[in-house]
Parts: structure tokens; C-alpha cells; sequence
């Protein structure tokens, strides 16, 4: 059995803190619209998921209680996250280390699918900029 | 192990057999502990109260350190091992490998092409360029101890120097569906001279086929193509409709009529007679074209009216 | 521990639990490890984004100003505030407010329609444009390598995430039928917790499936 | 021994309530167990089958009894049935479900409704896989390596979508394990008092809750590029096999020690028992069971060396890969070490045990050959590869399975089997076993692919070998399931606690009550307190 049945149970979260973490994750979500209409460059990526990553980690402590419950339940998220976090890394030492001897052996033979063969990728007669 | 019949065979077996023997010796002390147990601490009668000792430090130090030690010395031998499987050596000679459910097909730079035969040189480092039509197949030779899987829509690249002639078999690893078991092919290997003698005999006119026709193949096979069309329009360089008994003004000026000699002198000098208003970028066929098929290509040009 | 020496035998423990407290933590700590697939299952797909972006980031980037961005922000909202209200409605039976509990439940399973009809209309844009997975991708106008493997993720992952949406309405829908029958108070609660749980996680997905289609591409 | 006769308990989860309907819908952990034990033993008597039907073909290089598509759906079928339906699930889900609770004193499972369902998605897993054995079986290896089963005309999407079910019956298996091991202790079980059949169990099933759904997202993936094309695996549509693999081995690696660890936990149950000492390095071997669980997540790439992945993740792969070694190795030492100076008696479990420490270690041992980058260039996808897998699954799972079910197979049924028969049976698929794949070791090293329909006339001999190998263990099997089988009804009463053992599910009544203990029991020694215990054993 569990050595600590605390009383942590019943901890009941003032009002206030819900409102204010629900006016964090509205005003991260604002900036994170607006920063994307700007140019980083690589870190384009790195911003987009810095507030993503400070988003969840809220959502998570707060909503989700995580702060205030017993310790194993954040133990054993973020070890699922760290094994995501190993799933694609490693996949990536892969995928994109391949021309690492030859350059030949990076690439694909044909980039395209067989199903544009007959299709131009781009249909320049002026519907293309109709996307939203 | 099967015979070893390539350089890198020595070293992926020596490495086989420092593991197989640290197993035997492991092996060993484990079995011969078990059965030492049992029979020297065999239940006889009741059971009773045993040892209540429950671990020992020092031993479980040894026994986590010395595995740890062995197989880091294994890893570092294997990956070194393993770059030589993969790094090719630069004067290798380069072979194209296609494989298809169920049979493989090479392609030499000669222009000759063979099916479930690759046919090598002893002592020379030869690259496989390898690419799948299909599905996933994988090249194996047991002998030289290579193998590579061959992904469809990606260039896969595997070298071997065979060490000593004979023939030696190829199998596809990967499994294909049904033809997988029969997609085996062989390796022949073959002294220098053999190989040359059949590289020459294999890039030759087929029995029956016509200079001309043998001709006509070696003008697609060795790239003429590209520069020189047979249908009147110039290229890069000239066309060779109508070129045999045609006369030319040449870029400084005077004329000449072509002729075999002059087909002959372009094809090894190609920079030395050129026809004005072309540039002088063909390069030399010296030493890649053989008499034969230089008289092959002449036939040809003869017929290209 | 206290609490749970005043109701020796409630009719919610089950014969197996010796206490509450015990009931509760396991199914707590069961809904957590159910997350924790949860997150691997996606993790599946948002690795299959992370190798197909790495590779081409051009197409990604070309291919991501087809999304709608103000739709996109909309549906995150939308989204953040339902969270907020499920965390309300758990916050509500702790204090055994029954009747704001059913209201904040209901806005709950209002935001997550509200989410899907903005999906509806976004995918039936797509749909109208061929811009579809795999081979039924018939759009001209993207330029990049193979624009058929974005859209491909693009719908599995929104797609999968949806069904999660429409799994959590039918789960949120229950725990209104149950709160109606006064099946919860302040000394349990745990099925609409963990119904809480899962929903957050569905909106914390949403929280990076966002930047990842709809900013940056 | 005891020289009072043991009798029956009157009244046991066995008979009580009866009728059929009383099973299907039981919430009882035992019950659920045992129906898991027929279904799984149904899969792994018709694995068998297949795997004689294949060993059969393979007798000569020419057609015995069926052609080269018949063949490819046997070899697939095989290994399809005995992955999924047979191994994966075959110690968590039925005697981890029917000793586990027991062990630490439980009443049930944290979840025993949960439990049925997992019970009940496994049975749906297996009728789709029969559904698509039906509609023409499927070729594509259990792998389902793309493009081949992109193209392939077989009934991939119905298999897929089984096995796809058969997973999240073990990832809810799993999930109930995790909470059930961390909440549902007796009261004076600490987690270092619990058996390390426990501790296996528990590491088993953070492998089942986090790798499995990326089995599912996986085959998800490959349904959905069958069906639509998605460009993801499938290289004419622009995808990439290679990463179909990573997906794949992501999964079905630490799936390998999902089928592994359980098996260890038994014997280290069945070593102390039987050496009736106290076991050595406790949490050494609680630890390497955590430890391996969690390595395996980060060696995959080693099924792929040489599949076309860089050779940085090559390197990387099989660098990471040696530290699986280590955890199975101090595991080994430290059973050898409980064993000296013991009391060792040769019961028929015990027998399992000491075949599963010898072919384990030679499945280990070979295990590091082919984690050897270069060793593997040439091993890889040979016969070699097929040996040492059946080593490590078969000699080590199957072996420690037997063992746990000889063992424990009074506790489930109340009653003893024939100890010679067992005896017999025990030495005849110990010996079968290595006449079958001792031989394939030569075969792999002399580059025999595998999956192979036909091969050269050189195999031959060791072929012949192999085949007859196949059939010495199929007699120990026959000869198992009749003494097993018999015992069942007319085996001598076993009493509560037949071998001397101290773990918790040794003190109630063979078989249990339906609510497993009279009164709540308490864990008042140490599992393996041999040093200051002695239970009397009651056959």
C-alpha cells in the first residue's frame, strides 16, 4: 500500500489561480500568433516551441494538478515524454546522417512520387494563391 | 565460418572468433558452476535453515566490470571493423547492381551487362552501386562477408576485394516474397586477364549481329548520342547523318573528307581536327574504345545515310 | 485519511480497495499511465513529422500557408478555455456545488463541438481544394517534394486528435448523466477527475499540433 | 515430505460460482488468468503446428508438402501467432494475472473489470487474425516490412488491425500491473520484500504501457498507407522503409524483453525455492530487471545494421546495445551465486530453470555477436539470427514459462503431476531443442538466409538435422500436455504449499478461494528468508 495518503486529495485550487493560468495561456497564445509572422530563421522553431513547452507545462501543473499531486504521476509523464524525446532523436541521427560517407546514399533515386509524373507540381494559371 | 575470400573477411572473423571464444569460456565457467551446485548441494533429506547471505560487493563489482570491460573492447573492434565494411577504397572499379523480384542485374562501365552473375577481378577493390526496383532486397556474399540491404528509391554503396579466384555464391537476404529463396546468384571471381579477356569477349558483337548493328549499339552504349544525332540536326558536334565521304571545312580553314582515318583520329584525338563552328570539348575515347569497335562505329557511320 | 474513517463501506469502493483514498489514487494513477500511451501513440506521428520536416522544410514551410491561421488560433482557444471550464467543473464537485458543476460541464462539451464544427469547416475547405493525404491529393499549387506526405500528417494527426476530441464529448456526456443521478460529491469525484485528465491532455496536444501545422510549418 | 494425505479444499475460485457464464463475465484475477492460460496455450499448441509444418518443408531443399506462397504464409504465420498471440501475453497476462495479486497478498487487480476487457480484446485480436487467416493468410513475415507489405495481395490490413487490438489488450494487462503492484500491496510489503517475479512483472509493464502504443501508432500508419497512400513508408509514394523499421523496432525491441523479463523473474522464484536459499544480490536483480526495461528503449536500431541507417545510428545502436548484456549477465551470476551453498532439490521446475540458465546464456552470448557491428554484416538476417532468437525466446521464455507453470501448477489446480513423466518430457525438449537450432547456429555462419523456401544442396544435412530436432521436442510437448492435462483431474491433492516455498501465495489453500486469502495476510518475513524460515512442504 501506499506509504503516503496524504491529504492531497482534497487540495481545492483557489479560483484566482485558474484565471490567471487561462489569461497566461490566452496572452502565450497571442504571442506565439504574433511572433510567427515574423522572420527568426531557425529559431523560428525554437520560439514556437518554447511557448508550446511553457503552454503545456501550465496546463499540466495547474489544470492537470501535477504541482500539487503525488510526485510519480510527474515522474511518469515526463519519462514518456523522454522517451519520445529519444524515439525521434535517435530516428533523426539516422535519417539524417545517411550521406555522412557518401553523398549518393542521402538522397532518394526520384524525389517525387510516381502520382505527380503526369502533374505539374505547381499550376501557375493562378489558383495557387487562393490557399486560405 | 565459410572460406575466407575477401580482405575484410580475416579481421570480421577474427573478431567472431575472440567473442566465440570469451562465450566458451563464460560458457563454461556457468554450466560448470550449475552442475558443480547441484550435485555438490543436492537436498539430502528435510530442508533446513541455509546461508542468509544476500549479497557481496566486491563480487558483483567484478562480475558487472570485467562483462563491461570485454564488451567495450568488442564494440570499438566491431565499429572499426564496420567502417571498413563501408568506406571504399579510391581506385576501386564501379559496378551498378539492380535488383527485382526475383533476379539481379549488373551493369558494367563498359556497357556490359550480366544477370545473376558478377563476374570480378581477383585483387581489385570493386564499389557496388545498388538500387531496388521493387521491394527491400538485401546483397549477401557469405564469402566476403559483406552484406547490404538494397532500399528501392535509394542508392545503396558496398565494396569487396576478392582475394582468391573461384565462385562463390549470392544470395538476397532480405525476404522478397515468393522467388525470395531462388533470387541466388554467383560471384565469379577471375585472375586480371581472364576478366579482361571477358570484359573484351562480353563488350564484343554478339555471334551473328553485323559490324554495323554492333556498331549502332556501341553509339547509344558509349554516349555518341548525346552530342551526335542521326537525323540531320547538329548537336554538340555534328550530326552523323550523311558524315562518312561528307567534306568538312575544318576551324582553321582547310578541308578534309571523312574518311576511317579521320573517324579513327577523331575518336583518339578528338580535339585535333575539328569541324568549324564546333567547340573542341569531345573527349578522348583512347584507350576505352577497341580496335574492333572503333571499326564497329565506322560500319556504322557508313550506314547512317 | 481522515475523511475516508466517516464512510466505512461507501457504496463506491469496491470489495478488492481496503479505503477510498486507495480507490481513488488507483484510478488516478491508472488514468495517468493511460495518458502516458496517449502521448506515445502521437508521439508515433509527431516523430513522423519531426523526420518528414527535417527533410524537407521547404515543402513544409510552402505547404503550411495553405492552413488557416485565424482558424487554427480560434480552435486553440477554444480549446485553452475548455480546459479552464473542466478544470472549474472538478473544482465545483470538490466544493460540492452540484448545479455549477452540470454548467461547467455542459460549456465543456459546448467548446468541444464548437472545436470540431471549425475543423468541419477547415477540412471541407481542404476537401474542396484537393488538398488531401496520399493519393487523393489532386491540389496544384504547392511547390516542394511530394506536398501529399504534409497534408498526409496534417490529417492524421488533426484526425486522430479529433476522434480523441469526439471520445472525450461522449466521456464528458456521461459524466453529466452521472452527475445528474447525484453520483458525485465532494467525497467522490475521481471519474470526472479523470475525465478532467484526459481532456487536458487532449487540449495539451492541440497546445503543440498548433504551432507545429498552423505557424511555422 | 509429508505423510498426512492432503485434501481438496471443498470450495475454490475453481468451482465456485460455476457455469460458464460465471467464467466469461468473472471479475476473479485467477479466473481471467486461466482463461488467458487455455487461449494462449491454444495459440502455442497451433504456432507449433506451423513451426513442425515449416521445420517438415525444410527437411530437403525440394517441395515436401507445399509450394514457395504456402510456405511464406506458414513461416509468417508462425511467428505472427507465437509473437502476439502466444509469448507477449503468455506469463504477464496468464500467470502473472493468476499469481501476481496472490504474491503481494491482493484480493484482485486494481482493475478487474480492465482486466476482463484485455481479456476480451485479446480474443477479438485473435479472431481477426483468424478472420484473416480465412480470407487468405498474409506473407509479409511478422514484420511487415514496407514496401512488401504495401504491395503485397495478402491480407495485411485484417492482420494488422488484429494485432493492432492485441496490443492495447496488453497495454491495459500492463496498466493494471503498474497500479496494482504500486496500491494494492498486504500491509508489511515494501517494495523490496516483494518476489522478483513482482519486480519483473512491474518492469514488464512499463515496457507494455510505453512501448506498445507506438506499435499501434505504427500500424496504424501502414493500414492507412495500404489504403490511402500516405507517402510515409512506402517509397513509391515518396516515403521511406527505412523509417518503417525504426517505427517497427521502436516497439518490437523492448517487446523482446516484454516476452524476456517475466521469464527471469520465475526463474529467480524457482532458483531460490529450489536451492531453498536465501536469493543473492536481491536488489541487483530487482534493479537489472528496471535497468533492462529501460535500456531496451534505446537499441533498436540494432535489428537495422545493415538496412541502409546511417552508420553514425549504427554506431550509436550497437554502442548502446552492449549495456543490455550487462543487466542479463549480473542477473545470471547472481542466480548461480543463490544456488552455492544451498539445498538443491531437482523437481521438475528446477529442471527448466538450469535448461534456461544454459540456453539463455548461449542465446546472450550470441546475442553479443550480433549486437558486434561487423559480425553482423555477415550474420545478419541468416539462420544464425533465427537460432539465437529461439534461444532467447524460446529457451529462455518458453523454458522459464514451463517452469513457472510446473511450478505453480499445484497452486492453480490443487493437485500434483506425474514428477517422472515430467522428468522425461523435461529432458526430451531440452535435447529436441538443441538438436532443432543448435544446428541452424552452423547453418547462419555458413550464410544460410533465412526465410528461405529452398536452399542450396550443401545445407542439407544440417536441414535434416534441425527437422528431426523439431520432432524429439514435439514428443516432450506431447508427453507435457498429457501429464499435465491428467493431473488436472486425477493428480494427487498438492496442499497449500507443496515445495516449502515463502512467498505470500504459498500460504493460502491449493487451489484459492475466490477472494485469494481467508484473512487479509501480512508480509511478515522477507519472500526469500530461507535463512530463517523453513515451511514444511505439504506434498
Amino acid at each position: 500500500m501506499s506509504s503516503h495518503s496524504e491529504t492531497h486529495q482534497r487540495h481545492i485550487l483557489p479560483l484566482g489561480l485558474y484565471l490567471n493560468v487561462f489569461v497566461a495561456l490566452l496572452t502565450f497564445t497571442a504571442i506565439t500568433v504574433w511572433v510567427s509572422y515574423m522572420d527568426f530563421g531557425v529559431f523560428n522553431l525554437l520560439v514556437a516551441m518554447t511557448v508550446a513547452v511553457v503552454k503545456a507545462s501550465l496546463v499540466a501543473m495547474y489544470f492537470m494538478h501535477l504541482r500539487y499531486d503525488n510526485k510519480l504521476y510527474t515522474i511518469s509523464f515526463l519519462l514518456s515524454i523522454f522517451l519520445l524525446g529519444v524515439f525521434i532523436i535517435l530516428t533523426l541521427f539516422d535519417t539524417l546522417r545517411r550521406d555522412d560517407i557518401y553523398d549518393i546514399k542521402g538522397g532518394t533515386i526520384k524525389p517525387n512520387a510516381a502520382m505527380y509524373d503526369n502533374r505539374p507540381p505547381v499550376d501557375t494559371t493562378g489558383e495557387a494563391s487562393a490557399g486560405n | 565460418m565459410p572460406s575466407q575470400a575477401s580482405t575484410v573477411a580475416p579481421d570480421v572473423d577474427a573478431l567472431y572468433y575472440f567473442i566465440y571464444w570469451l562465450s566458451v569460456i563464460f560458457f563454461a565457467i556457468v554450466v560448470g558452476a550449475t552442475f558443480f551446485f547441484v550435485v555438490k548441494y543436492r537436498r539430502r533429506g528435510e530442508a533446513t535453515t541455509t546461508s542468509g547471505v544476500d549479497h557481496n560487493l566486491t563480487l558483483e563489482i567484478i562480475w558487472t566490470a570485467i562483462p563491461t570491460i570485454l564488451v567495450m573492447i568488442i564494440f570499438v573492434w566491431g565499429f572499426k571493423g564496420f567502417v571498413r565494411l563501408y568506406v571504399v577504397p579510391a581506385h576501386a572499379m564501379q559496378v551498378n547492381v539492380t535488383a527485382q523480384k526475383w533476379f539481379w542485374t549488373f551493369d558494367y562501365p563498359e556497357g556490359v551487362n550480366a544477370v545473376n552473375e558478377l563476374i570480378v577481378p581477383v585483387d581489385k577493390p570493386v564499389k557496388l552501386l545498388m538500387s531496388s526496383k521493387d521491394v527491400i532486397h538485401s546483397f549477401f556474399v557469405p564469402n566476403f562477408r559483406i552484406k547490404q540491404d538494397i532500399v528501392p528509391n535509394r542508392y545503396q554503396i558496398i565494396w569487396f576485394e576478392a582475394t582468391q579466384t573461384g565462385t562463390f555464391n549470392l544470395f538476397c537476404t532480405q525476404y522478397c516474397g515468393k522467388g525470395h529463396s531462388e533470387m541466388v546468384g554467383k560471384v565469379i571471381v577471375k585472375t586480371q586477364k581472364e576478366y579482361q579477356d571477358w570484359i573484351d569477349q562480353a563488350s564484343g558483337p554478339v555471334a551473328g549481329e553485323t559490324m554495323a548493328d554492333y556498331g549502332k549499339k556501341l553509339y547509344t552504349s558509349r554516349a555518341c548520342n548525346t552530342c551526335h544525332s542521326i537525323d540531320g540536326t547538329p548537336n554538340t558536334g555534328p550530326t552523323f547523318k550523311g558524315a562518312y565521304g561528307r567534306t568538312e571545312t575544318l576551324a582553321d580553314g582547310t578541308t578534309i573528307v571523312v574518311d576511317e582515318n579521320y573517324i579513327r583520329e577523331s575518336l583518339l584525338e578528338p580535339t585535333k581536327k575539328v569541324v568549324s563552328g564546333f567547340q573542341p570539348v569531345m573527349p578522348t575515347y583512347q584507350g576505352i574504345l577497341k580496335q574492333q569497335q572503333i571499326d564497329a562505329l565506322i560500319e556504322f557511320l557508313k550506314t547512317v545515310q | 485519511m481522515s475523511n475516508s474513517t466517516d464512510h466505512e463501506h461507501p457504496k463506491h469502493l469496491q470489495h478488492h480497495f481496503t479505503t477510498s483514498e486507495q480507490q481513488q489514487d488507483s484510478a488516478k494513477f491508472g488514468t495517468w499511465l493511460f495518458l502516458l500511451t496517449e502521448i506515445l501513440l502521437f508521439g508515433g506521428l509527431f516523430c513522423a513529422y519531426a523526420i518528414y520536416r527535417a527533410w524537407n522544410p521547404e515543402l513544409f514551410h510552402n505547404a503550411h500557408v495553405h492552413l488557416n491561421t485565424p482558424l487554427g488560433a480560434t480552435n486553440t482557444v477554444v480549446l485553452i478555455t475548455s480546459s479552464l471550464t473542466m478544470a472549474l467543473s472538478i473544482r465545483a464537485m470538490q466544493l460540492g456545488n452540484k448545479k455549477q458543476t452540470l454548467t461547467f460541464l455542459w460549456c465543456t462539451l459546448a467548446l468541444a463541438g464548437a472545436f470540431l464544427v471549425i475543423k468541419y469547416f477547415e477540412y471541407s475547405h481542404k476537401i474542396h481544394l484537393g488538398q488531401l493525404p496520399g493519393k487523393w491529393y489532386t491540389y496544384n499549387g504547392i511547390e516542394g517534394t511530394n506536398p501529399h506526405v504534409f497534408f498526409s500528417i496534417y490529417f492524421l494527426m488533426t484526425g486522430l486528435h479529433g476522434i480523441h476530441v469526439l471520445g472525450g464529448m461522449a466521456v464528458i456526456s456521461w459524466m453529466i448523466y452521472r452527475t445528474n443521478r447525484n453520483e458525485f460529491s465532494p467525497a467522490y469525484y475521481t471519474p470526472i477527475e479523470m475525465t478532467g485528465l484526459y481532456w487536458h491532455l487532449v487540449d495539451l496536444i492541440w497546445i503543440f499540433l498548433f504551432p507545429l501545422f498552423y505557424l511555422i510549418g | 515430505m509429508s505423510e498426512t494425505a492432503q485434501t481438496m479444499p471443498t470450495r475454490s475460485y475453481l468451482n465456485h460460482p460455476k457455469g460458464l457464464w460465471t467464467w466469461l463475465s468473472t471479475l476473479d484475477h485467477k479466473r481471467i488468468g486461466l482463461m488467458y492460460l487455455y487461449l494462449i496455450m491454444t495459440a502455442f499448441f497451433a504456432g507449433g503446428m506451423l513451426a513442425l509444418l515449416v521445420r517438415f518443408e525444410l527437411l530437403t531443399p525440394g517441395r515436401e508438402l507445399m509450394g514457395a506462397d504456402m510456405y511464406n504464409k506458414m513461416f509468417t504465420l508462425h511467428g505472427a501467432i507465437m509473437i502476439f498471440l502466444f509469448i507477449i501475453p503468455s506469463i504477464p497476462a496468464a500467470l502473472g494475472n493468476i499469481i501476481m495479486p496472490l504474491m503481494i497478498g491482493a484480493r484482485d487487480v486494481a482493475f478487474p473489470k480492465l482486466n476482463l476487457t484485455s481479456w476480451y480484446l485479446y480474443v477479438i485480436g485473435a479472431l481477426f487474425m483468424l478472420f484473416s487467416i480465412i480470407t487468405g493468410a498474409v506473407d509479409t513475415g511478422w514484420t511487415f516490412y514496407t514496401p512488401y507489405s504495401t504491395s503485397t495481395s495478402t491480407a495485411v490490413i485484417s492482420t494488422a488491425f488484429g494485432v493492432f487490438i492485441l496490443g492495447f489488450s496488453s497495454i491495459f494487462t500492463g496498466l493494471n500491473f503498474i497500479v496494482t503492484i504500486h496500491k494494492l500491496r498486504a500491509p508489511g510489503m515494501t517494495w523490496f520484500k516483494m518476489p522478483l517475479f513482482v519486480w519483473a512483472l512491474y518492469a514488464t509493464a512499463i515496457l507494455q504501457v510505453l512501448a506498445t502504443p507506438v506499435l499501434g501508432i505504427t500500424l496504424v500508419l501502414l493500414m492507412a498507407e495500404r489504403f490511402a497512400g500516405i507517402g510515409i513508408f512506402d517509397p513509391a509514394m515518396g516515403g521511406d522503409p527505412v523509417l518503417f523499421q525504426h517505427f517497427f523496432w521502436f516497439y518490437s525491441h523492448p517487446a523482446v524483453y516484454i516476452m524476456i523479463l517475466p521469464g527471469m523473474g520465475i526463474i529467480s522464484e524457482i532458483i531460490a525455492i529450489f536451492s531453498h536459499k536465501k536469493i543473492f544480490g536481491y536488489r541487483a536483480i530487482a534493479y537489472s530487471s528496471l535497468g533492462i526495461a529501460f535500456v531496451s528503449f534505446l537499441v533498436w536500431g540494432h535489428h537495422m545494421f545493415v538496412s541502409g541507417q546511417s552508420e553514425l545510428a549504427a554506431g550509436i545502436f550497437s554502442f548502446l546495445t552492449f549495456f543490455v548484456g550487462i543487466p542479463s549477465g549480473i542477473k545470471i551470476f547472481n542466480w548461480l551465486a543463490t544456488m552455492y551453498k544451498g539445498q538443491i532439490l531437482l523437481k521438475a521446475p528446477m529442471l527448466y530453470a538450469i535448461s534456461f540458465l544454459i540456453l539463455f546464456s548461449i542465446g546472450g552470448f550470441t546475442g553479443i555477436v550480433l549486437g558486434t557491428l561487423s559480425v553482423d554484416v555477415h550474420l545478419h538476417d541468416t539462420y544464425f539470427v533465427v537460432s539465437h532468437f529461439h534461444y532467447v525466446m524460446m529457451g529462455g521464455t518458453v523454458m522459464a514459462l514451463l517452469g513457472g507453470l510446473h511450478l505453480w501448477w499445484p497452486k492453480i489446480w490443487g493437485r500434483m503431476y506425474n514428477e517422472r513423466l515430467a522428468a522425461i518430457a523435461a529432458v526430451f525438449v531440452f535435447v529436441g531443442f538443441n538438436v532443432t537450432f543448435f544446428t541452424q547456429f552452423f547453418l547462419g555462419t555458413q550464410g544460410m538466409p533465412r526465410r528461405y523456401y529452398t536452399y542450396l544442396e550443401q545445407y542439407q544435412p544440417l536441414h535434416a538435422m534441425s527437422t528431426h530436432g523439431s520432432w524429439l521436442m514435439a514428443i516432450g510437448f506431447f508427453i507435457m500436455g498429457f501429464y499435465l492435462i491428467h493431473a488436472i483431474f486425477k493428480g494427487k491433492p498438492a496442499g497449500p504449499n507443496p515445495w516449502g516455498a515463502l512467498t505470500l501465495e504459498w500460504t493460502t489453500a491449493s487451489p484459492p478461494p475466490t477472494e485469494n486469502f481467508d484473512k487479509q495476510p501480512l508480509a511478515e518475513h522477507g519472500p526469500y528468508d530461507y535463512d530463517k524460515v523453513v515451511a514444511k512442504p505439504t506434498a
